[in-house]
């Protein structure tokens, strides 16, 4: 861990802020591609059996 | 270019999905087309399409430029103008100036100093339907024109339809009723219902 | 195009036409923001040109949904897109109404509630004029932003977030002007950049208008 | 290269199996270069003379205000695409791009507080720049938001592609008007190509790594959500059908 002085709360809290927020985009993103590709294979799997 | 519209091969599209494909007609001066088809089928769309309010998905409409005119479920009344700055709003925006030929045709003349939004459900229909005559245009384009009509009234519209054919105009009308029009062919859309695509096809339409 | 015009204005001055909505809303802005800032005048006279610019700014935006959304409830938007009227007109004069109906009197008010808040002696010429100048590209924006939410129900706060972004540039040459005239600085350079605007968003975004209407009306 | 080509990749199907065999080393590659960068950065870089601590800030301050607009710029070339030659898939993309956009300007927006707060001595300031991300927040929220409100797709499609034309337009003239308005706090371009009036080198190399990262990550991101995007209109296309009977 790097000696950050003074401004340590300020470093960490950007850091900290930002990271999280990317988290967040990736994790969303990620959650929505799942649950989007599922709901398409059951529609689809729906409109096979109804021709 | 002939009076009337050409029609050929038209598919047409609602909301990004097909509903009418294969759609091939005439309707020439003097002539009336009317268009019958289940609800839903694509009979509104069909007409916009026609309008000139959307675009075709493929094939081809011919008219003569600035000969058609249309009018929609709803009439574009003004509750607050009366019945004559109406009327003659809609003259000026076409270039004409004469209205008491379509306030007499469809019986106006004692309202036409009222103001629209004090007329009956009929009434303001008979007064969207005045508006077709002060437009000048040859080809009218209904889409249920007589909704709330009474008889009597759709007596007045019938006659109005026949004057105007007989001065070489022509109708394109969508609607359910019997308008006593005789000399008007049918054409039942029913079966240009367009074929839903494979969903196997993922192309550009998704579908 | 005149009958359209006309028209408009006619239904503008009827009841229920809205005709004044937006001269009641800015008194009421001007009114209540001694209430919050304090009656002291030269506070008031040093935020004056901001704050009359403002007012005029959200009271236009007030009335900006009336442009479209009666015609095209009432069918009339079909008709109109349908008659021998190039869409790019229908939008310009569209605009002119809103502007006529609302623009206007504000900029002929303006004095008066310049007067309410203490603006200082040297403010007028330039807020008049500055108003003048920057009210009509407010009107031709929010026609942009009242075309794309014209199918929508529910447009309203969804117009306003799209509108009100646009209206920053103008918003900031305007207020700039009048604040420098009341400041007895020079104004040419906000003046000519907020006529600059006025005259590139009237002979552009028509087109752009014109043009979403036309998807809108699909 | 083949330009004709490219645009075989604006076929949906194309794209989900063309991506799935990029997506995976796009997203290690962004994962490898973010960490790479802000490791460095926060762990191996000395402080500065002036700032301190602080400029540790500008691995992530400075790459994620240069994403927030390029990502506007991507869509406007996507949205041109769409109205020029009418490619589902690009009008997507520039919907898949916009929320990342979004949360790029809120980073850039919000590491500049946290920085601005030291440094300057305020939390905020109507300084230029911040305020023209401000205005850029506003510009992703209307046309997320005008996105989210029209049923239609195609409809959507045209009229969000029309607003990110106009939008790019008046942000421009927001940048100019803001400018004119106010001079500002903040200093220059971090980034230039004349890098040594800016930054040093300790900074400079860590910092083109997380710049990198971000980009790749931004990459990743949007064939993500592209793919996402194009799944929803598939499965829409498909329930309307089922409606349609």
């Amino acid at each position: 861990m790097p000696d950050l002085g003074k401004y340590a709360e300020t470093v960490l809290s950007a850091y900290a802020v930002s990271i999280a927020l990317l988290i967040v985009l990736v994790t969303v993103s990620l959650w929505r591609a799942k649950r989007v590709k599922k709901q398409l294979e059951d529609v689809e799997m729906k409109a096979k059996r109804n021709g | 270019m002939p009076m009337g519209i050409k029609v050929s091969d038209l598919t047409i599209a609602r909301g990004g999905i097909k509903v009418l494909e294969g759609l091939s007609f005439q309707l020439a001066a003097g002539q009336a087309l009317v268009l019958r088809g289940p609800n839903g089928v694509g009979k509104t769309t069909l007409l916009r399409t026609i309008a000139g309010l959307q675009p075709p998905v493929s094939g081809r409409i011919e008219s003569a430029v600035d000969t058609l005119v249309y009018a929609g479920h709803a009439d574009g009344i003004k509750a607050t103008l009366t019945v004559s700055e109406n009327l003659k709003f809609w003259a000026q925006v076409f270039g004409n100036a004469d209205i008491s030929a379509a306030l007499e045709a469809f019986e106006l003349t004692p309202l036409s100093n009222r103001p629209a939004g004090a007329l009956s459900a009929g009434q303001k229909r008979r007064l969207g339907l005045a508006r077709l005559l002060v437009t000048g245009r040859d080809v009218w384009i209904l889409d249920e024109p007589t909704v709330s009509l009474d008889v009597q009234a759709v007596e007045m519209f019938a006659a109005a339809i026949r004057e105007h054919l007989r001065q070489g105009g022509s109708a394109l009308i969508a609607t359910h009723i019997n308008l006593g029009l005789d000399e008007a062919r049918i054409l039942d859309v029913g079966p240009y219902r367009a074929k839903a695509l494979e969903i196997d096809d993922f192309d550009g339409a998704f579908l | 195009m005149i009958a359209l015009l006309i028209r408009d204005l006619r239904l503008a001055m009827r009841a229920g036409g809205g005709f004044g909505l937006g001269l009641a809303f800015f008194l009421i802005v001007v009114v209540l923001v001694p209430f919050g800032v304090g009656p002291q005048s030269t506070l008031l006279s040093s935020i004056a040109p901001g704050i009359l610019w403002l007012g005029a700014l959200l009271a236009c935006l007030l009335s900006l949904d009336r442009i479209f959304a009666l015609d095209w409830e009432d069918g009339s938007l079909d008709l109109l897109a349908t008659a021998p009227l190039p869409m790019e007109a229908i939008v310009t004069i569209k605009a002119l109404a809103h502007w006529l109906t609302t623009g206007l009197p504000l900029v002929l008010a303006a004095p008066v509630f310049g007067l309410l808040l203490s603006l200082p002696e040297a403010g007028y010429k330039p807020l008049i004029l500055s108003l003048f100048l920057g009210t009509p590209a407010l009107s031709v924006i929010g026609t942009f932003g009242a075309a794309l939410t014209v199918g929508l129900k529910r447009g309203g706060l969804l117009l306003s977030l799209l509108v009100l972004p646009l209206y920053v540039p103008t918003l900031i040459f305007g207020a700039e002007m009048a604040r420098r005239g009341a400041a007895g600085l020079d104004v040419t350079t906000p003046l000519l950049m907020l006529a600059g605007i006025t005259c590139g968003t009237i002979a552009l975004l028509p087109f752009a208008s014109a043009a979403v209407l036309r998807v809108n009306l699909r | 290269m083949n330009l004709n080509a490219l645009w075989e990749y604006a076929n949906p199907k194309k794209f989900i199996s063309t991506t799935d065999r990029v997506l995976p080393w796009v997203s290690v590659l962004s994962v490898t270069a973010l960490a790479a960068g802000l490791i460095w950065g926060f762990f191996f870089t000395p402080e500065d003379y002036r700032q301190g601590s602080t400029v540790k800030i500008i691995y992530i301050h400075v790459p994620s205000a240069l994403m927030a607009i390029n990502a506007w710029l991507m869509m406007l070339v996507t949205s041109l695409i769409w109205i020029v030659r009418r490619h589902h898939v690009s009008a997507l993309a520039a919907r898949a791009a916009a929320p990342v956009g979004m949360v790029m300007t809120v980073i850039a927006l919000l590491t500049g507080a946290i920085w601005g707060q030291p440094m300057w001595g305020t939390w905020w300031a109507w300084d230029p720049r911040l305020t023209s991300f401000l205005i850029l927040f506003l510009f992703y929220l209307g046309y997320i938001a005008l996105w989210e409100a029209i049923e239609n797709d195609d409809t959507a499609a045209d009229l969000t592609s029309i607003l990110c034309l106009v939008g790019s337009v008046f942000a421009l003239l927001s940048r100019y008007a803001v400018n004119f308005w106010n001079q500002g706090l903040h200093q220059g371009a971090s980034m230039s190509l004349d890098k040594e009036e800016h930054v040093a080198d300790v900074f400079y190399y860590p910092l083109l790594v997380s710049i990198a990262g971000f980009v790749l990550l931004f990459i990743a991101l949007v064939l993500l959500r592209t793919r996402t995007e194009i799944r929803a209109r598939r499965m829409r296309a498909l329930l309307a059908r089922e409606r349609m009977g």
